[in-house]
């Protein structure tokens, strides 16, 4: 008998275990999560593909038991791109930070969503740059505390949602790591999604965002998600002035459009032995 | 493709010298004046059902690239100067993982963006020297439209043996002349398959067998789940902070490009030359002209010509610089391979530089007008 | 899977006690104890919810069919 | 044959590259060395554009052209631009609207009404460039008539081989009509 | 007398021009329409700065009077924002084209947009990479041709103003060089707008795209503008069928927000001399 | 600023050295080891009036700073390896655009993602060469946390005085360590802004004076409407294809950085030394702990430390090669300056090396036992 | 500024001859001729609407204050 | 005085970088020369984190420990990594949880109950780092407890002076009584 679930024995490295992430960090919780969806979906985990960037949440990849990609900062993206494009059979997950995926990787998350390709993008999102010790992130709310916002952030965050939806992804969904059983439907719709997903996944980081801002510990942070996200569906039927200080969270696209990667093969079937 | 002369662009060259190597993926950016071979790539690539496409900006193009080989694919991304810059963190990337890749330079006019549509050898130090940390790079300057296509060739088969990127290093003038070409026959030239796993031991990514220096290669989807990262990592390719490990992978890297069949060189009359140019790419075209010149009006002079331009064929510069008597490094930048020259001489010989960094290409009058005067102050 | 042979794990090598399964298990079974870990400290109320295994960040916390030798 | 050097230049439009690569091609064709390249530069959009044309029965080294034989201009700024310093030797042909504003160096001019043969004798004046093979062609004797026309229709679309024929034609013509009228 | 319109002696470089621009490129249209608003907002040119990336449309910084910076592709906006912050009583203004904000520099715009600094965007759309000679941009339509797209364009186009609005620009326009007058309107209004305002400025580049997709020369294109281009208030009035093939222009966002350089000046103002 | 001794971080005292000298400016993108130069310049800037901003990037880190001091402001921005290849291409176009600026690279270990916690040497050859084109550049290595601090001045003076970006290269043991320091009081160091055009002529960008080599700097915004660009350009700042003005142009961008107040060295008992070490950066510390142990026990060894890096020290180190008997070039990576002072030594003495890039430091035991074999195999 | 007072100015040297002034001038005042550039054909017929002016890309055809000489 | 070195060890939230930072202060106030640096990585998120610190009236070229004389464990997976291979003059201080799981090199070794002196006594855990000091106090005899509580109060935030002062007590309490337990 192991002294791991089955769940973890099946898709984690356990030999890796434990993992760097500090005491009560939700990258943990979401990365199990994801695990879960994958379990539901029943994939084949040779045809699965992990692409992660730089930061506390990409390190997810070396705990995971699939093929798996740590790249550079801000990357993963397009290094996922090519990966899709050259084996289109393949199940390509990019796991990402808010930092990673929306600050130096901006670029290469826009396009994405603007190509439709058929990646599935988690985004690991505790408003902070976790690895490196709690600078503000572009999710950070403004006028919260960072190492470089010491007199609260000046800028105004990202709604990734948004931000993505203008960009064209085909699916896109907030869960959080409070609301686990929900992120892990969440995950595995956007897995199963044929185009370009997005969950943004609401994590959290106790040791540089939480007690900085008094929000407290990793239970701190966990009441703080399970106080302030709001389903969807509850959040609209709210009045305008309960709203305040509340998030939704649930699905907020899901639609259908021609998929990068089918719509290149049918080009290809068409010309190619032309020359 | 028929064996008959072709009238070809370089860069269509190196697009048909990548397809015969087997290339099924290019991701790249457009920029001036590599923009050609983006464009035929695009055109050719879905005909033998590979792989085109244009990313964001260069950091993607070669991102994308790494990524397609990683899921075992031959792959090309092409730039020029400001964006092999922008490479050039990736680049590093791909050093330190161990995938195979080629990434063409077309050089123009720099620093900045300079003069785009003229050309220069200004890159060459930083092919070399782009990324930060001790990395470690191969390159190769084509002269010629037909060297051209048969270092591409090259250039993908020692990416996938050694499993590391490797950089065409070509200029505009290279680049955009057409001239006569035969292409070879399918088969007539080898080409290098990466290898893949031993079917009779479990896989470790980054282990070599014994007497082996280069890990074998299992693309991601075939089976061997396995991790790759940026990081220094252990032979599972799991991030490792030890410092022995450390030493040991990054040596491996360095040492492994110490393969005898990277060097290439034309030596041109160095026999028995007094007088050498060492000179290469498009410059070196001026300095054949000028030395056959000078060879008819009976001066003793060679041109020694770098075709792996990183690693530097060392042992063959110190071996030209114990016995010459002067050596004349002609690049089209204002003095870099001639800073790697003068250390190789040792002293040995004296090392001259000719060169400007302006877009205007070194003429043959110059070469000779420079021969003369050493022979004229003898 | 019926609740009935679901197990109550807890790892306590993995536990890094950050208190999260302790503030959300609906029943107050597990408390984190001098070593700054976990420890199950009530498991007959244990409803076998399944809240603490997801929530947990280093997967020390969890159910499993079997029966359990306490 | 020793190394011969050509120098094209025009408007973006005209077609000279174009010029240039035929020439070239037809030169390999004949089992020949030929190189040809073009001066890039932001001023093509609009400015004048020059290809140049290296043909040669030996290897060609130096890849550019320094003291072209044969300098062909089909536009004012192009003329203004390349037709000075020339050598010589050189042979100047100039599009018949073209009015030098400097020496050009060598007294070898031929003024021909590329231009206009090409939009109103062929009908099409981006044909002016296929009139100016005929002008080489019969200038140069570098190589036969049929030799272009096989490396012309080589490289234009379907269905254009009559009219390409045509301006070919027509521009041997032209010479033939400007010796005679020297002469 | 000059041979010169006074507008045109006032702002531009007259000894630059004439310009590189191809014969008909909409470019010099719309760097016109541009210099026509800010004489109408009448404003110090020793305040105005212009700030380019690189491309056909970024040439246009070296024709105007004000102060240019030329930069590298892509790269505009965070150099613009460099200045803004170190001089908040200058004008701002990128002029950038569709590869140099949307493609290279996608990141550098939705950032900006996020904070909402007080810069003005003006780009130059022409749905192509002019200066490198035809390859598709984020603003190429699907199947169009490129140079890059010889079998038809296989990715899908940005919408920009969809991205931009996503990304929390607080000004949003569309205009086009056909539709000059309305354009220079949406020009002023985004130049005196406080907070990060973009103006997507339809050009065209007969060069590499009228004539590739048999849209024309440059009369062909205007045309096109002409006919494709519908007021937003009438597109809004169109049915769904009749919208088909048409695009609308006009204002899309208009709102207040917390300015970047504002929200900075005063948390300056509050920890100044602090230490 | 108090005149007492203080403990202080090395990346702390880069920040009071950029506010000594003028800083109003920062901006940046986090990265380890680099961070707290951030984190301090968010914290302090405010208070003195100044900006501290933190991009989406490394390139928008740069391109913002370029942007201030264009605008007129003293600007720096700080990074480590992967950030400083990132932000290559804008540092080559403050170059060539000729616009002052401070670049601070906290080296660790490299390539790639490497070993971002632990310390390296190994970006010494990319930064004179991390760019496209024919760039020129100064960089400073300090040592110590003290000197941390004056060579962050130094290199904001400068920066202003050439009209050219300044790289600090320092690493992460100096960036981290904590050391003892004195603060100079306000004036007590020089500190140089950057010359405005004249009054009494038209403001020509980039003109220069009769015998003057820099350009005067006319900050946007002040009245003088000019154009700047990374291409090649004319005195008036338009692009210009001229290969007459590019080669000025160039030129003069180069030579500029043989300005004698540049190179800056020290030199430890090299006057009769046998063996020298010549290392910079944190590896010189223990460089000197051997060394004078060495000395103590009798051994006539010497070390050399360039301060400036780029332009290197190139006079001084011909000279010393001239006359001692070997040198060694200690650094923390696989053999960069190295490769300058081999090609400096021109053959005259042996050079040889003595590093590595796993993260860790060489120890002085390292060095005494070097130079002992040395002395004993004499 | 009635538009009495203006006057139609073509300065063939910048113009480019690309034809969008022709094509969109409500009156047919203008017209490409042999040298691919553009004339005023028809100055009787200009209403002074400006249209040409805001589109022609090269800066070539503007309305000035003024009297023509013509 | 000659270098001295110290290596202080503990999980993330133990402070010891701090007390390492206070140590140097501490010497260079009194005159001395100081270097205070500390390993940084990734296992630093609830792995063993360590600080050191060299002390001497010499300048301090060498900025690493390398053979300290002085080295301090609060945590297990810190002792796990650091209280080995010592030289054999070297002190060794453990708070008493800590069961050595490898010979340390030497046997002068201090078990002290620092945490719960921390926790129960002070009635903080994270002021077991100002306990150490207190006890480096006492083992070293370095500065004086005056000049080390000036250090700790430049340092801790206003209001905590009492404790912090109390702590510093309860260090060199905890030594004292260690030597009168041992005699
Ligand atoms: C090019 C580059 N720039 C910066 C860094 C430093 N860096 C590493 S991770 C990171 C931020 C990570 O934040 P996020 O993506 O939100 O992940 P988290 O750690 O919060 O999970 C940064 C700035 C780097 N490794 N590479
Ligand atoms: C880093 C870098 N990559 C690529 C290029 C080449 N390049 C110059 S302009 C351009 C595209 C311009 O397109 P757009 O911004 O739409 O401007 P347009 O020319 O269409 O007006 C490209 C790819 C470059 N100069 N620098
Ligand atoms: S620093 Fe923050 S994000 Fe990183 S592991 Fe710790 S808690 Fe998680
Ligand atoms: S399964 Fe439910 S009741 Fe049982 S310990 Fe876990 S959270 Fe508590
Ligand atoms: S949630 Fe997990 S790690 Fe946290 S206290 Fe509970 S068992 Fe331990
Ligand atoms: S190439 Fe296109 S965008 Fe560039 S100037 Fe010509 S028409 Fe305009
Ligand atoms: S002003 Fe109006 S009517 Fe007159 S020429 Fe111009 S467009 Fe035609
Ligand atoms: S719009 Fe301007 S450039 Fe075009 S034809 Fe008319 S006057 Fe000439
Ligand atoms: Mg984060
Ligand atoms: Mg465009």
């Amino acid at each position: 008998m192991s002294d791991r679930s089955q769940l973890v024995d099946k898709y984690f490295r356990v030999d890796n275990l434990p993992h760097i992430w500090c005491p009560g960090c939700s990258h943990g919780i979401v990365t199990r999560a994801l695990t879960k969806a994958i379990d539901e979906l029943d994939l084949d985990p040779d045809k699965i593909v992990i692409v992660s960037g730089i930061g506390c949440s990409s390190r997810a990849a070396g705990y995971l038991n699939f093929n798996t990609l740590h790249t550079t900062h801000g990357r993963a993206i397009a290094y996922a791109t090519g990966i899709k494009l050259a084996n289109p059979e393949l199940h390509v997950i990019v796991i990402t930070g808010d930092g990673d995926a929306s600050a130096i990787g901006g670029n290469h998350l826009i396009h994405a969503c603007r190509r439709n390709i058929d990646l599935t993008v988690m985004i690991f999102n505790n408003n902070i740059y976790g690895m490196t010790g709690g600078q503000y992130s572009p999710t950070t709310p403004h006028t919260a505390l960072g190492t470089t916002a010491p007199y609260g952030n000046i800028d105004r965050p990202f709604d990734l949602v948004r931000l993505v939806e203008g960009a064209g992804a085909t699916y896109i969904a907030r869960g959080t790591a409070y609301h686990t059983l929900q992120l892990t439907g969440y995950m595995k719709k956007a897995i199963a999604h044929k185009g370009l997903s997005v969950v943004e996944a609401i994590s959290s980081c106790p040791t540089y965002y939480g007690r900085k801002n008094r929000i407290g510990d990793a239970v701190g942070m966990m009441q703080w998600m399970k106080d302030t996200f709001v389903e969807k569906r509850a959040y609209d039927r709210l009045d305008e002035e309960k709203r305040i200080g509340k998030v939704p969270f649930g699905e907020f696209v899901n639609i259908q459009a021609p998929e990068y990667t089918a719509v290149l093969a049918e080009i290809t079937k068409r010309v190619e032995g032309r020359l | 493709m028929e064996n008959k002369a072709l009238l070809m662009q370089g860069n269509e060259a190196c697009v048909r010298g990548a397809l015969y190597a087997g290339m099924k993926f290019y991701s790249g950016y457009p920029i001036t004046p590599s923009t050609e071979i983006a464009e035929l790539s695009a055109e050719y690539l879905p005909t033998v059902g590979g792989t085109f496409i244009q990313m964001e900006d260069e950091i993607a193009g070669i991102a994308a690239a790494i990524g397609a080989s990683i899921a075992g694919k031959k792959s090309m991304t092409a730039t020029s100067g400001p964006g092999f810059t922008l490479k050039q963190e990736n680049l590093g990337y791909a050093v330190m993982a161990e995938i195979p890749l080629v990434i063409v330079d077309v050089q123009r006019g720099g620093p900045s963006t300079g003069l785009p549509t003229q050309s220069a050898q200004g890159d060459v130090m930083q092919a070399k020297w782009g990324t930060h940390g001790d990395s470690a790079i191969i390159a190769l300057s084509p002269n010629s439209v037909t060297e051209t296509f048969y270092l591409t060739v090259r250039a993908f088969n020692l990416a996938e043996k050694y499993r590391t990127p490797v950089i065409l290093l070509t200029d505009e003038v290279i680049g955009h002349a057409r001239e006569k070409i035969f292409l070879p026959e399918a088969g007539e030239i080898e080409t290098f398959d990466r290898l893949g796993p031993l079917e009779d031991r479990p896989y470790i990514p980054y282990g070599v067998e014994e007497g082996d220096i280069v890990p074998r290669f299992a693309p991601f989807g075939t089976g061997h789940r396995y991790n790759i990262t940026g990081l220094f990592h252990n032979e599972q390719g799991f991030p490792s902070n030890s410092q022995e490990n450390a030493q040991i992978m990054l040596q491996r890297i360095h040492d492994k490009l110490n393969g005898e069949d990277i060097i290439d060189f034309e030596s041109l009359y160095c026999d028995d030359a007094e007088y050498v140019f060492l000179s290469y790419g498009s410059t070196s075209r001026s300095a054949i002209a000028a030395v056959n010149q000078l060879r008819k009006e009976g001066y003793k002079v060679g041109l020694f010509r770098p075709i792996t331009i990183w690693p530097s064929p060392e042992k063959q510069i110190k071996e030209l610089a114990s016995r010459v008597g002067e050596i004349c490094v002609a690049e089209m930048n204002l003095g870099q391979y001639f800073l790697e020259v003068q250390r190789l001489a040792c002293g040995d010989t004296k090392v001259s530089h000719m060169g400007r960094a302006n877009g205007d290409i070194l003429v043959p009058e110059e070469f000779v007008a420079r021969a003369k005067e050493y022979f004229n102050e003898r | 899977m019926s609740k009935e042979n679901l197990v109550l794990r807890l790892n306590r090598v993995s536990c890094k006690g950050c208190g999260i399964c302790v503030a959300f298990c609906p029943t107050k079974v597990l408390k984190i104890v001098e070593d700054n870990k976990c420890k199950i400290i009530d498991l007959e109320k244990c409803i076998k919810c399944g809240q603490c295994e997801l929530r947990c960040p280093d997967y020390a916390i969890y159910l499993e069919e079997g029966t359990d030798g306490k | 044959m020793k190394r011969l050097e050509f120098s094209f230049s025009g408007t973006g439009g005209q077609g000279v590259i174009l010029l240039g690569v035929i020439m070239a091609e037809t030169a390999i064709n004949e089992g020949l060395n030929a190189l040809q390249s073009q001066c890039y530069g932001p001023e093509a959009r609009g400015g004048a554009s020059r290809c140049e044309v290296i043909i040669s029965d030996e290897e060609i080294y130096f890849p550019k052209v320094q003291n072209p034989n044969y300098v062909l201009c089909l536009s004012q700024a192009a003329a203004n631009k390349y037709a000075v310093n020339l050598k010589e030797e050189a042979v100047l042909i100039l599009d018949d609207r073209i009015e030098l504003n400097a020496e050009p160096g060598t007294s070898n001019i031929y003024y021909l009404p590329i231009l206009d043969t090409a939009r109103n004798e062929i009908g099409k004046e981006i044909t002016a460039n296929i009139v100016s093979l005929g002008i080489l062609q019969e200038i140069t004797k570098l190589f036969s008539k049929e030799a272009m026309i096989t490396s012309v229709l080589h490289r234009v679309p379907k269905g254009t081989e009559a009219i390409n024929t045509a301006a070919i034609e027509a521009g041997v013509q032209l010479v033939k009509q400007w010796h005679e009228k020297k002469s």
